[in-house]
């Protein structure tokens, strides 16, 4: 995967949150201040506006770019967030012109332990942690065991949409849905869900490039 | 919807256009939707930033003036500010004695602020924050995201903003917005849910003898849900929230402020529920605010800040400020 | 009906309590409601009374003090004050130098402050009244009860309360406020309607997406709907009509004034409209007021009110003004 | 007809337009500011409890506290005007300890004077003139003609009826309904109103005397 393929990444991500816009608002505002969509939006428009001037001939300085434009760009909490993600990533994936699928794994891992560090969530607290630590988890177990391209990244979104989904019972204890105490129960965490579409945004370019 | 706006994305930048027109004291970064006061930084004065989403004007952008703060950021709608205008607002109003950042207590805005903060340290440009947390109807705890800074806010920032004012070191001036905060104690209520322009519809909705209880200031929902009672009934529950955490005793500065859409013939009706209750209770409001300093757009609905006072605290509260939306003593 | 309210028939009564509990500057007769600043009368200056129905908060009774009114009467929900209460706060303050009556022009209010001052008269207290008649959605005719006074007020108040302050005569005083009344002219718009809370629904419905042009302060209906449109749209048709009454020219006193459930960052964008408007027609807003001066209980919407000033008026609006409502240059 | 029929008349009044509160605010709320009812019904239970408490012997008396009360309590349009009218009244009937019909009816004539006087409206405006005018003269004109008390009042309030009627295809050129121009016509005006109630409410206690 080089440097091509992850600036489609961040450009089909642009995509989906566009549409996916309401939606994820939606889901902000019964827990939280209806704006996550929106957060998003403009801050993955952004990222792939940057990524259309400026030159980044690798995978790491793809995600650099876009990790810092979130975080120039968002705000909230899903801005330094998501920003701090990508930055780790993109970090961990050095000034190699190519990433293979161990070397992605240990991206999202790195991602996975920026979110945790700055955000200091742990499982179960009903944030994007709860789609993203179980994504990540399977991915790299999928490549440990072996298993193809296809069969690691559908291990990949099938753990995040089961994370997202799993937050509906949970009581946030992080985030601005936990001042709503047991009445955050019952509903989906918006930055769980975005973490389910990003990942998914993955896949599908992935899947796209092996066709 | 029904707004007086142009479009949603828009909002927040010609509202800045419009209070560059309107307050030549302030210089308005509309681009970077930073406010200072004009000829900023004030040379041996700390500075004091602060900032968060917009929606709930006067914060912050109001309150920037002679003996309150030297900058605020604003951030988009109900979203907090991101390092970047931080860091700016920090540079222009650094007068070469620090910066003290004041943060409402919200993941994003602490997160925000951090790195901003983080960035000015690798310019040596010495910043403290105080991380403002005074809502009651959230409880307190290591283990969460903690309760929400809403109206000590202002309280901070004017009793701060004096200190400064005055000359004061970055350590005093940290340490009475400190105080502050730890002697204040909100607690908020809705009648109506607001609308967040890009969402383009309310953020919750009440039944038409139903209020929410435990609000902050972004439309979230509240704690619970309870049926409309007389201005009294609802009052005596929010003071005795307050009371709970934090006994009412002495000289009191108590501010009723309106959510946006409520009128201030109920909000002084309200005060003089509050008032009472204070009284009854054997305490005394010395210093107060009745009307909209801390808003959640058009929501209708109060909250009720109240602080301790000491005779330090009076007297700079007291002290002459000068902003869009504080004013007296000069 | 959603209110902070403990019963309809109480509000007024209950809200100026509150009042006197908020402002120890102020003389609140909670009985006769009638509001005055502590201490009046002040001997040997004019006399500056005021008042009309209760709702339109924060005039009246929000800009007694300094530099503008010594006396406030606070009627029913949006019914002007008797007779009675009128000839009061006139005796109180007093001070053998003649008192100016300032009266909105609505057939209810010009009735009972003229009563009062026949009664005043009986009295030998020298009084003078002025009629505020600003607004242009109304056709001004011999043959009808005219324009109704609504922004114009507040300048008026404030400019009348200035020279008064400085020791003029009662007729300088009059004549200044005359001034200032045939200088400016507003015009109003309604997003909702407004509750009176006696009666316990909306005064009149608007469609989700129609706004009311050209209304008052009383939640009467304007004189036409329209479908809603961008905030730059609606402050043309705004600007129009008042240019169209008077056009504007040189150094203009532009009050952005909210109905009372209008957000300020609304109302901010629209003065930056407003001044757009201005600028491309070859005028400049030198001064400006952004926010709820006279206001239609929680009814979200604006006005605009527009006076050209001269040098002296414009003095005149700088001088120092300590209220409630108004506070500047002290 | 002595003092004790028109504090009757009062007290019936003041029933009336208790019972017709939100009927008046409602015709208010059209094309005035909705507080017709509210502003009639404060007036006049404070004018019938002002009675209990004086001592009005006469039939002016009665009408001149009356008057009195509303002026110090109503406040709007209509409180200076009813004020009025009942004060012009009053002076019209005297020291009289007994009314007449004749009397009566030059009372009523003084009480439209008076009204006239104060508010400058002519016939045709939308305002209580129009229930007021032609009820006076019918009255008057009944009276003249040796109509019978029956017949007299039943003129009385039929005219007061009608002119109120007649409102409604009314463009207001006074008081608080002229500010919406032609957007006043089609409804009937709220004082107009209130004066027929008041006039049928003397015809009532007028009818269960003789009765
Ligand atoms: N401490 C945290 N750790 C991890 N994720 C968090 C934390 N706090 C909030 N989030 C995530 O951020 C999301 C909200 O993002 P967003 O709505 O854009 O920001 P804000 O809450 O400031 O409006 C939540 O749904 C949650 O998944
Ligand atoms: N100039 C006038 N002459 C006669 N009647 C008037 C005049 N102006 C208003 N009215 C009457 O007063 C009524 C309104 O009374 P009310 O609603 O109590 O006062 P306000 O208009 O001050 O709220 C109108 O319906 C009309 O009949
Ligand atoms: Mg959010
Ligand atoms: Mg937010
Ligand atoms: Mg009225
Ligand atoms: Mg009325």
């Amino acid at each position: 995967m080089d440097a091509d393929f992850f600036r489609a990444w961040i450009s089909e991500i642009a995509t989906v949150v566009e549409t996916q816009r309401d939606h994820l608002t939606q889901l902000d505002a019964a827990i939280g201040d209806a704006d996550h969509g929106t957060n998003l939006a403009r801050g993955f428009t952004a990222a792939r506006t940057a990524l259309a001037r400026a030159d980044t001939p690798t995978p790491g300085s793809v995600l650099l770019l876009t990790g810092s434009t979130l975080i120039s760009k968002v705000g909230g909490a899903s801005g330094p967030l998501y920003g701090t993600a990508f930055r780790r990533a993109a970090k961990a994936l050095g000034d190699e012109p190519q990433a293979d699928l161990p070397a992605l794994a240990q991206a999202l891992e790195a991602a996975l332990a920026g979110v945790t560090k700055l955000g200091a969530a742990s499982d179960g607290q009903k944030t994007m942690v709860d789609a993203l630590a179980p994504a990540v988890a399977a991915f790299s177990q999928a490549i440990a065991d072996g298993a193809s391209e296809t069969a690691a990244f559908a291990a990949l979104t099938d753990a995040a949409d089961a994370g997202a989904h799993n937050t509906i019972p949970m009581q946030a204890l992080k985030g601005r849905a936990s001042y709503l105490g047991p009445r955050s129960v019952g509903h989906e965490d918006p930055g769980a869900a975005s973490t389910a579409l990003i990942l998914h945004a993955l896949r599908d370019v992935a899947s796209r490039q092996t066709a | 919807m029904k707004k007086l706006i142009n479009s949603p994305d828009m909002v927040v930048s010609e509202a800045l256009a419009g209070m560059a027109a309107a307050h030549p004291s302030l210089s308005v970064d509309v681009e970077n939707k930073v406010i200072t006061r004009a000829g900023s930084p004030t040379a041996g004065k700390v500075g004091l930033v602060s900032g968060g989403g917009s929606g709930h004007e006067p914060l912050h952008g109001g309150f920037v003036g002679h003996g309150m703060l030297d900058a605020a950021c604003a951030g988009e709608m109900f979203t907090s500010p991101v390092p970047d205008q931080v860091l700016m607002a920090t540079q222009r109003v650094d007068g070469g004695a620090g910066v003290l950042h004041i943060v409402k207590n919200y993941t994003g805005d602490v997160l925000n602020f951090q790195m901003a903060a983080e960035l000015a340290d690798d310019e040596d440009i010495e910043v403290v924050s105080v991380v403002v947390n005074d809502d009651v109807a959230v409880q307190d705890s290591l283990y969460t995201a903690g309760r929400r800074g809403v109206g000590a806010t202002v309280f901070v920032e004017k009793i701060a903003g004096a200190l400064a004012e005055r000359g004061a070191s970055l350590a005093e001036v940290a340490a009475v917005a400190a105080e502050v905060n730890e002697r204040t104690r909100s607690f908020g209520v809705a009648l109506t849910s607001c609308t967040v322009p890009a969402a383009g519809k309310p953020t919750f909705d009440l039944a038409e003898q139903e209020i929410e209880l435990g609000i902050g200031i972004h439309g979230e929902p509240g704690r619970t849900r309870a049926p409309l009672r007389p201005a009294r009934d609802i009052a005596a529950t929010v003071m005795d929230a307050i009371n709970a955490d934090l006994p009412l005793e002495g000289d009191l500065l108590v501010m009723v402020n309106g959510m946006g859409g409520t009128p201030l013939i109920e909000l002084y009706l309200t005060f003089g529920e509050v008032n009472q209750y204070v009284a009854g209770h054997g305490a005394r409001i010395s210093r107060n605010l009745v009307g909209n300093y801390i808003t959640s757009l058009e929501m209708q609905g109060f909250s009720v800040t109240v602080c301790g006072l000491t005779q330090t605290l009076a007297d700079l509260w007291d002290a002459p400020v000068q902003t869009p939306g504080l004013r007296w003593g000069r």
